[in-house]
């Protein structure tokens, strides 16, 4: 259905956002094992859009390359969060831990959904998703337990990401007309809470070190095709190339 | 083991995974422009096995008695060498078929005699990693196909790519063996087991028939295999700016070094705080014990 | 001076000035894609005269015993408010048009009673101010005249872009009179010589012919002019979005802040540097002399 | 003639590339001044860009916008110099001090050619590129002579960034067909040198603080249209709004 493919959209765009973002630390990480992780990781996402798009461009008779290459940007569905700068390793780490811990509860709960395409999706997608909340995780207590530096460097990192958390867990007219096909964003959150709260625990850090009480959680509205100002310079690369040469192939 | 051995095979065996490390960078730039996500992940996944590769290699010359600390300082401070050919910029996609069909192609004669190198570690890492680059070669020569079957741009693109890159290809065997001192050396050691311009004729012999596949010229009016002589007959290699680039004068020397300096300190705190958290755990580990 | 009438002054100047500041960055963010040169140099010159007033309106509030390091903390740490309508993204260029024409032009019907405020420095910066403001409502009108008469989807763009700004901007103006007790305040020291609604009245009498011009809604279907009371008639302003916005809640806060403590905190090497040079050639003036 | 229009090319490029670049700080500078300092800078190189596309584009009836949104990369012939990223604070400054004093000489010279154009808008910028100069000298001083940081900071930039030096002095056939209208390239380069020198001298840099043995001097390539891999993503966000509306005005 048309709504379906909207889902679709919505988890392929930050899919493919997050990917694109993570393909930039590829010979630029801390070390030789994290160009090799984060691209892994950048890798796995790409796949995940890729079914995505596919899928949210069949009804439409859209390739997945029409749908990433050809949109402008008011078209595109990712929540704020999977745009968000690289910023430092820690920056990365903390959009990181935020992203997977949420697509980690999406994709299993997914996985049982009534529409068998995306089901299956998300059954291939929540193993390689464990992977990626293991390397931010592990990251984030590395970097909270490591020395005074990272660990500075690890709240400023949170408190910047922090504020684009809600928008990912809010219902809207969508996710409430696919109410049983896929599950409503507010229902994932009190597991991520916890997955996330344990963590943060094990780091020793509170979220008071985080929250700033007079920036509150992002209004956000990337679900609606209104983004933050990252996205822009982003497309415009990330498009260059295909938009230069209409109806070829590659 | 010999002193002198064990210092050759160091410093060909780190050159090699240093020219992987670099070699990250022509390729990585067009990663976030990659004209379909098809094509985006098979490049992702290229430059990524080339972090693998450059981590195997400097695995087995750690085997000899050096660190990749040491290593990475004797790159980042251009106390080692590494593949000039990482020197030149990729300006247009079409270069990301040049340097998987030419480049990678160099690389595989260069190296598939490597893989029985009298070293054990450096011809297992060998083994794997020539594997992978005749997986990367073809999909270059997919790339160019695709293109110069493509839209006259396009043909024309991998054309001006094609041009761009053939020569420095053949230059990637070494001067002329007549002119190659190391390079007897290593042979006497059986670290090498062909001479730079046996190597440099199986290549070209390799290529001639791949571009009339693919529809596109090899710059060079001269080329003819010779019957009698039993060789590929070609217009002599210009090496001045070969040895421009080699002298740190090529286009990108400067920026290849600068973005693997500025990748590795701006890292040192991550490193820093890795080491500092698992001395952390180590220590209790211990108190618990 | 009483204390609270300097309090007071020092929140409002302050608070303008970052205000100024913060305001660069949704128009800076359309500085590198600007889609002609000619405009490109516009926005530039905008947005640089936007730090000037931050500037001038930091020396003014310092003339009031506060240092601006002590100011640039407030802002960084949250402590500081600035005027909310910068929370909001930019996503299109016809933004640089809408906030011109709107935002610039409340700004100004707020600021020019400002110019005879009782405090001399705070008058005379908003003089300076006032002028390039108005000059920059100008071209904010220019770029939504030349959209609006261009390609039908430009024409769209401008509709849409107005469509997005003109609520927020009539917020600038503040809660209505009756829940503005600060406000009340102001006006009785002189600092601030009409009420809010009094100007958001003056605000729509100016837009109503100007949007004709320009051939674009104002996107209120109430809008329109009670001869007997001699006002404006308009639909009620929603004030949830303008309250979530306040509360650190609206699309953009965090953006803001990280954005300026970022650049804040990458420059204190540079600031340092500049601060210990001027020690050193002090130092060695004194010792010539 | 077309061998002028190619010159003017090449200088109004060098001036668009780097007033693009240097109009990312305004919003992100140190201090307030030096938002308004690199912006003024910026603005400067955009009006020179400005007359010497529009000279450029006489000839064959395009205009300064034709020229600069709707050429690809070949097409520039901008200096690698100017292609540089802004990196920190102290590469921002050594391109600019290596930048504005080359422009510097070049502008001296060009004020008296014999192409009464050229000569006007090189007799204009002249005296703005002098404050860009003495801008770019007065933070070499203050960087070198400040903290033990802002030394090291400056060294390793002027290293990263001499490369490019030799490109902007470099003669070749179109300089040589203009001998008598427009300087040489290499004429220029005693004077950059003792200018250079003395600040350099000033700053207490000696030559072997920034040069590498093993890493000489850029071939570079940008006056025939080869260009570092920077110049790309730069052109993509530069132009993307342009192209995205062909045919329309602004």
């Amino acid at each position: 259905s048309e709504d379906v493919a909207e889902y679709a959209l919505r988890l392929g765009d930050d899919a493919l956002i997050l990917s694109q973002r993570l393909g930039w630390w590829i010979s630029r990480a801390p070390e030789l094992e994290e160009d090799m992780a984060l691209g892994n990781i950048a890798l796995d996402l790409l796949g995940h859009a890729r079914s995505l798009l596919h899928y949210a461009g069949t009804a439409s008779g859209r390739s997945e390359d029409d749908l990433a290459y050809w949109r402008d940007e008011p078209e595109f569905r990712c929540a704020w969060l999977f745009q968000q700068p690289n910023g430092d390793f820690a920056h990365t780490i903390a959009r990181g831990v935020i992203a997977s811990a949420y697509m980690q509860e999406l994709y299993t709960a997914l996985s049982t959904s009534t529409d068998a395409t995306l089901a299956a999706i998300a059954a291939k997608a929540v193993k390689e998703v464990a992977y990626h909340r293991d390397h931010a995780v592990q990251w984030t207590l590395r970097l909270a337990g490591g020395t005074e530096e990272s660990r500075a460097r690890m709240l400023v990192a949170l408190t910047d990401t922090w504020p684009y958390t809600d928008e990912l867990f809010r219902d809207d007219a969508l996710t409430e007309r696919l109410a049983g096909v896929v599950p409503a964003p507010s229902s994932l959150r009190p597991a991520f809470d916890e997955v996330l709260g344990a963590v943060l625990a094990e780091a020793e850090i509170a979220e008071a070190d985080f929250t700033n009480r007079k920036i509150g959680q992002s209004s956000g509205g990337g679900r609606h095709g209104n983004h933050s100002t990252h996205l822009g310079p982003l497309l415009a690369e990330m498009q260059v190339l295909a938009r230069r040469h209409p109806g070829a192939t590659w | 083991m010999p002193d002198a051995y064990r210092k050759t095979l160091i410093r060909q065996i780190s050159q090699h995974a240093h020219s992987e490390i670099i070699g990250m960078q022509p390729e990585g730039n067009w990663i976030s422009r990659a004209p379909s996500l098809k094509r985006k992940a098979i490049l992702m996944a290229k430059v990524q096995d080339e972090a693998g590769h450059g981590l195997y290699l400097y695995s087995a010359a750690q085997t000899l008695g050096i660190s990749r600390d040491e290593m990475t300082e004797q790159l980042i401070e251009s106390r080692a060498r590494y593949s000039s050919i990482f020197n030149y910029p990729t300006p247009t996609w079409a270069d990301m078929g040049a340097i998987g069909w030419l480049v990678d192609g160099a690389a595989i004669c260069n190296q598939v005699p490597l893989c029985r190198a009298s070293y054990g570690p450096y011809g297992r890492a060998m083994v794997r990693i020539c594997k992978e680059e005749s997986f990367h070669q073809r999909q270059g020569f997919e790339i160019l196909l695709e293109l110069s079957q493509g839209t006259p741009e396009q043909h024309r693109m991998a054309q001006e790519a094609v041009d761009r890159w053939y020569w420095p290809s053949l230059m990637m065997f070494g001067p002329p063996d007549d002119e190659s001192p190391n390079s007897a050396q290593s042979m006497a050691w059986k670290i090498k087991r062909f001479s730079n311009d046996e190597l440099r004729q199986r290549f070209v012999g390799m290529l001639v028939p791949q571009a009339e596949v693919l529809g596109l010229t090899l710059p060079d009016p001269n080329l003819r295999w010779n019957e009698d002589a039993e060789q590929w007959d070609m217009s002599e290699i210009d090496w001045t700016e070969f040895h421009e680039v080699l002298a740190g004068r090529g286009p990108a020397n400067a920026q290849r070094i600068q973005h693997r300096r500025d990748a590795h300190e701006q890292g040192a705190w991550v490193r820093e705080a890795a080491a500092a958290y698992a001395e952390k755990q180590a220590a209790r580990d211990r108190a618990a014990a």
